[in-house]
């Protein structure tokens, strides 16, 4: 599964030009209010016909300007979670849900219906009409809408903004099951850089209409140069690890490259391919070993650059195995303890900082 | 068998009880439609399923011969009626040369008097009396010649000018003057069978017009009978 | 003729029902396409058939009437086709009656749908599209349950319209009794016979019933479903 | 009274806009306040009033206008006070024309403008109230511009009835060149006698010019108003 | 300026049933979807007349059901942010803005004007209708409509809900000068702790329909018991503190009573008292001092409670001279360590862990 974007479009005022080609598995589109995420999705909806394009998912042509092709929005099998949530205020909620599965004249499937509704929290309100509902409570039936659709693609705009962050983390897990026990490609617009660091395998950046970096999750979210444009205090590196298995205490045991990490016991099975998140602002580092710590996770590593910026900041890259820790400290701190590239160096990971929602399970 | 009659509208209280005699003696049905003569003619025209016609008017009854839409031979003139001019309440007779004066700046309600047939009369009659120029501006001018009734009964209009047969029907109106039958062309109703309708049971009902009980049905509702 | 109603009047409320229900019936689908059309499209000659949806109410009824005689009439540009083709025949017939209502009554009808659509959000028939509703398919269970209280008030201007329609009726089919005879007509019929105030009256009385009775159940009908949408 | 056209047929002319204009002007206020009523709020009678407003669409407009007739004649029950303290007379003057088409358009002013009351939002006017509007001042800057292209098509709909109104205008004020000859009343005349179809024929065309034109026009105001609420 | 509010009322499927009073400042609403937050802002409104209530802003009375007042919501001079925009649509993003100012026939005040329009970057869209605007646009004009209206309190619904993180930054000052230099209370329903910890003089925890904690934001937020219903990884502490100074190297230097923290630039100036929010995950424990470290900010405390949590972890509460700090580790570190109630430790703040966000401007 791929999918392919060029185009353009201009309304008065704001002008819109992107470029990216997204892979199998979720593509985030990050950027500031007004950037043209929404333009994007809609394109990729068919809802906005672009006046120059060309929007190809898995070899078919969903949009060609040039050779006059432009799928009919019906017949592109999608499943959309508008920014707003668009519910149909004349049928109840369960009429709301089960209008794809109607509409594409699917067969029946209870378990999976009850499944979205129970995931959704939605089990006491089937009858309501959406005029009853609460803000959160509309926006997860327009995702149990979009769920039950059993789209081949999801274009989700901001689809957790008005929910807790409890509802957020039962709904997060369910979306990477989706996308990989269903290889559902999912293009996700998100404010939140947690959100679209667990979930994203692409990461497509943009600004002003523009795309400003695009490429693998891993790569744009720890790249120290993107750290400006996704918002600086939020950035942060991501390791690819393995689950080894769970302790007795409650915590799970995470091998990768660089070592081994001990985290909050983890949903999944031993031997899961899983990733780790770790805000780079949570980590200290150390040049001596830490004794007698609360951290359980202290990797140790090289550092590989120290950059120090505008502000009081400085970032640090530290290779561990062959894996990236990005470590955001002061350029006091920096200064004092005369960090240079090639130096041994100790990370220390707040064990707890690196939060339950930030793991993300991928088969890459 | 079935009839079907148009007629005008002023002639519906006597035609209604005449076509109830004749459909007990004779079993046939008859179909009475009752409209203004100009839409009646103008149907006609346009293929309605008329026998037979009865217009207030003999120019709609002319204009249907020019076109040869009557079965031939079968015209006659049925009713004359007379014109009155009506005052609101019970009112003593008066000379029509008062009636200006009379009026004052109230209305004088009639129907239309270029293109309902009440009207075109009581305006030759008034021009032939030469009180058309005086009353002229105080005409108000209805429809038909029942709503200019409707206004003196009401007493929105003081006096209005109507068929006799009109003012006989309601209590808030008196005749107050009968104008003289010279003082207008003569007030007829033709009727005639219709080309291509049912005209032999057209010609029995024609005849059964002409007839005692039809005469006196309609000397009842004030007309003259005509036909002998 | 007073006392209780004649058969001729009793003959003539229940043509006036079924002229008046066939005549809304008739008229809604075609009602709705050209709201629709009128609401969200764009075509050539669009404001002329704006213009000719409105015209019956702009002329005087017994225009209308008249246009429709040469027009359908059995000599007329469509009546003869009509006639010679398929032995239909609409001037004075109760069949005429209900076009001379429908096209009367259409104006009304057109109006009150096209204003609802055009307060009905094409975002969510755009939702309805992107979970798999054809365009005909978002319309019939998105665009149109919502414009369902303007199909009703469509519905029953038409009909009360229809009740009452008097001019164009009694020129295109004339007042024949039990079969082109309506109320109004028999109304009119009434008033120009001495003494028929009563008669004229009590039908009336019976045709403003009826007429407001359709009124009343196409309220309770709008409202019932204006809560089920507005969900207040 | 062919070739071009007569003094008189100029004078209904000009009497019919001026009917037409004043009939549509003089409602909007009070049918922008009935269909608040009827959408808004809830009051004993509210279907009464419902009922009474749609009644000169089931009335045969002859009804109508002896109803008329009845109430506001010289005699009439509020005819007669109105003329003993204020001097007012209406039957026979181009108001009563006025009266009688304002009334006879008011159920389609008032329907129009109801079906684009239900269809605003109440949460726009309640985030005024918020923002410190009064509930008139609420109404005023939110949902009367919002409802505007309903009130136009209202409007529209209330000036072409108002045009084409013949029954009850002739009679409640009868037919007075100059004063009370509409051009409905005028084209009525035409077709009674025998050939009269080709001056009839003219005023139809010019009354049907002037109703398409008001009609296109606000087909234009309406788009226009229509397009900046929905930011489309 | 206090707020009180009683109020029950009950919809088909829910009641509500609470009772709270806001000291002046900013009080926060936080709960699950659907737990009654948007019932009890319109309520306070005006928009809902709840079944019985009594509503007392600063000692006038907005509603008493018993005694029959119910000020009408125009009389209230409320500043309204609702979840949805509710722009109106047929005025221009300008007239929007200013229809509050005009309602309520205030005077001209272009500098102010100005300001909100500057600060929430919307110079270049004052003549766009709100149909065409993105939806984050759409809440920032919703934003500067209810603060142009000059209201004596303000509402807000979830405002930055659709906000990225970067213009969140901007808004938030503006939100604390308001409660702070104007004195303007505002009632705040937002999911984001680190939100609401920031502002928040005050939070209600709502829970199905009733309060379920309510209190000054520093206690409830550092609660180790409230931490489950305000989502356990969320949970944290707050110091009260002053700001000293400025030095070169971009930090500020803040002192409270247990030592000194040293925090990347503030925009505040010295003397100003100050909050500073520390998640408690990002505190480490350690019983050894540690030495260097990138962690600028290490302070020397005594065990309050160490409370072992149901999962793995552990929620210790430290005391550093009058205040409290929360540390969250795991379990297996409590144990491995032997963390018992008074004994000394070193809690060590991953410097830059302590968010710009996090940090309030507070008038006591
Ligand atoms: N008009 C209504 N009729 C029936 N139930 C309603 C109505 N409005 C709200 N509710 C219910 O009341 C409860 C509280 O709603 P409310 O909008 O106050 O929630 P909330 O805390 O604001 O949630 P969210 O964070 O999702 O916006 C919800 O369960 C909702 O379904
Ligand atoms: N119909 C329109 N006409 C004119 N400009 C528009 C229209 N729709 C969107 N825009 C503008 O295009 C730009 C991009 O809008 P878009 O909705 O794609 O933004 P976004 O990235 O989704 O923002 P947000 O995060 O605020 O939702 C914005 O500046 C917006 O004002
Ligand atoms: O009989 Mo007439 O033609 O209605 O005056
Ligand atoms: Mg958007
Ligand atoms: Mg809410």
């Amino acid at each position: 599964m791929t999918l392919d974007v060029t185009l353009t479009h201009q309304f008065d005022g704001f002008a819109c030009d992107v470029e990216f080609s997204a892979p199998a598995g979720i593509t985030a589109l990050f950027g500031h209010s007004g950037s043209g995420k929404t333009t994007i999705v809609n394109a990729v909806a068919g809802l906005l016909r672009p006046e120059a394009g060309r929007i190809v998912m898995d070899g078919q042509v969903l949009l060609d300007t040039a050779a006059g092709i432009d799928l009919p929005t019906a017949r592109r099998r999608i499943g959309y979670v508008f920014q707003e949530a668009r519910l149909f205020p004349h049928m109840t909620v369960r009429q709301n849900m089960l209008y794809g599965r109607w509409a594409n004249r699917l067969r029946r499937d209870t378990a999976h219906e009850a499944q979205v509704i129970d995931l959704l929290g939605l089990g006491h309100l089937l009858t309501r009409l959406p005029g009853r509902l609460s803000g959160g409570e509309s926006q997860r039936v327009a995702l149990g809408r979009a769920l039950l659709a059993r789209p081949r693609m999801l274009l989700m705009d901001e689809p957790l903004a008005a929910l807790d962050s409890a509802r957020k983390s039962e709904i997060l897990p369910y979306l990477e099951r989706l996308r990989d026990d269903f290889g559902v490609p999912i293009l996700y617009v998100s404010h939140s850089l947690s959100e679209v660091a667990r979930l994203a395998t692409t990461v497509v950046v943009v600004e002003r209409g523009t795309v400003l970096r695009s490429g693998p999750a891993a790569e744009v979210l720890s790249d120290p140069e993107a750290a400006p444009s996704l918002g600086i205090r939020e950035a942060g590196s991501i390791l690819q690890g393995r689950l080894v298995g769970h302790s007795d205490d409650g915590l799970s045991e995470i091998a990768f490259s660089g070592g081994a990490l001990w985290l909050p016991k983890i949903a999944a099975n031993p031997g899961e391919d899983l990733r780790v998140r770790i805000a780079a602002g949570g980590v200290t580092l150390s040049r001596d070993e830490p004794l007698n710590t609360s951290s359980l996770n202290v990797l140790h590593g090289v550092i590989d650059t120290v950059r120090i910026g505008r502000s009081a900041g400085a970032m640090v890259r530290i290779r561990v195995g062959d894996e990236v820790i990005l470590s955001r400290i002061s350029a006091r701190a920096a200064a004092q303890m005369a960090l240079e590239a090639g130096q041994p160096i100790y990370a220390c990971l707040a064990s707890i900082s690196v939060a339950r929602s930030d793991i993300g399970q991928t088969r890459v | 068998e079935r009839l079907t009659v148009f007629a005008a509208a002023s002639t519906k209280t006597a035609l209604d009880a005449i076509a109830g005699q004749w459909q007990a003696q004779t079993g046939h049905q008859v179909s009475l439609s009752y409209a203004g003569s100009s839409a009646l003619a103008r149907q006609i025209e346009f293929g309605a399923p008329a026998d037979l016609f009865l217009s207030a008017s003999p120019d709609w009854m002319d204009q249907l011969e020019t076109k040869g839409l009557l079965a031939a031979d079968t015209r006659f003139d049925l009713l004359g009626n007379d014109l009155a001019l009506i005052a609101h309440g019970t009112q003593p007779t008066m000379a029509i040369a008062d009636l200006p004066d009379r009026l004052g700046d109230d209305r004088l309600a009639m129907a239309h008097v270029d293109a309902v047939p009440a009207g075109i009369y009581g305006k030759a009659a008034l021009e032939n009396l030469g009180l058309w120029a005086a009353l002229a501006p105080h005409v108000a001018q209805t429809d038909n010649v029942r709503a200019a009734l409707t206004l003196v009964a009401t007493g929105e209009a003081p006096f209005g000018i109507t068929y006799t047969t009109d003012a006989a029907a309601s209590a808030d109106v008196s005749i107050v003057y009968t104008f003289p039958a010279d003082s207008h062309p003569p007030i007829t109703y033709p009727i005639a069978a219709i080309a291509g309708g049912n005209t032999r049971l057209g010609a029995e009902f024609l005849s059964y017009l002409r007839g005692p009980e039809a005469r006196a049905a309609f000397t009842a509702e004030g007309f003259e009978v005509l036909a002998e | 003729m007073s006392g209780w109603l004649s058969p001729e009047a009793l003959e003539a409320i229940r043509l006036s029902l079924k002229v008046a229900l066939w005549a809304t019936v008739l008229s809604l689908p075609a009602g709705i396409f050209v709201a629709y059309a009128l609401a969200r499209w764009r075509f050539p000659g669009k404001q002329l058939l704006n213009g000719l949806v409105h015209l019956p109410l702009i002329l005087p009824p017994v225009v209308t009437g008249y246009l429709l005689l040469l027009a359908f009439g059995r000599t007329g540009l469509i009546g003869q086709p009509l006639y010679d083709w398929f032995g239909i025949t609409l001037a004075f017939r109760w069949t005429g009656a209900v076009l001379a209502a429908a096209i009367m009554a259409f104006p009304l009808l057109v109006r009150a749908i096209r204003l609802a659509l055009e307060a009905v959000d094409p975002k969510l028939e755009e939702a309805a599209k992107t979970l798999g509703a054809s365009r005909l398919l978002g319309f019939a269970t998105i665009t149109l349950p919502l414009i369902l209280p303007g199909v009703i008030a469509g519905a029953v201007l038409a009909f009360a319209k229809a009740m009452g329609e008097f001019g164009a009726t009694i020129t295109f089919v004339s007042n024949i009794p039990g079969q082109t005879q309506t109320v109004p007509s028999a109304i009119y019929a009434f008033l120009q016979v001495p003494g028929g105030e009563g008669a004229a009256l009590q039908l009336v009385v019976i045709s403003v019933g009826l007429a407001l009775g359709a009124l009343l159940l196409s309220e309770v009908l709008s409202r019932r479903v204006a809560k089920r949408i507005s969900g207040r």
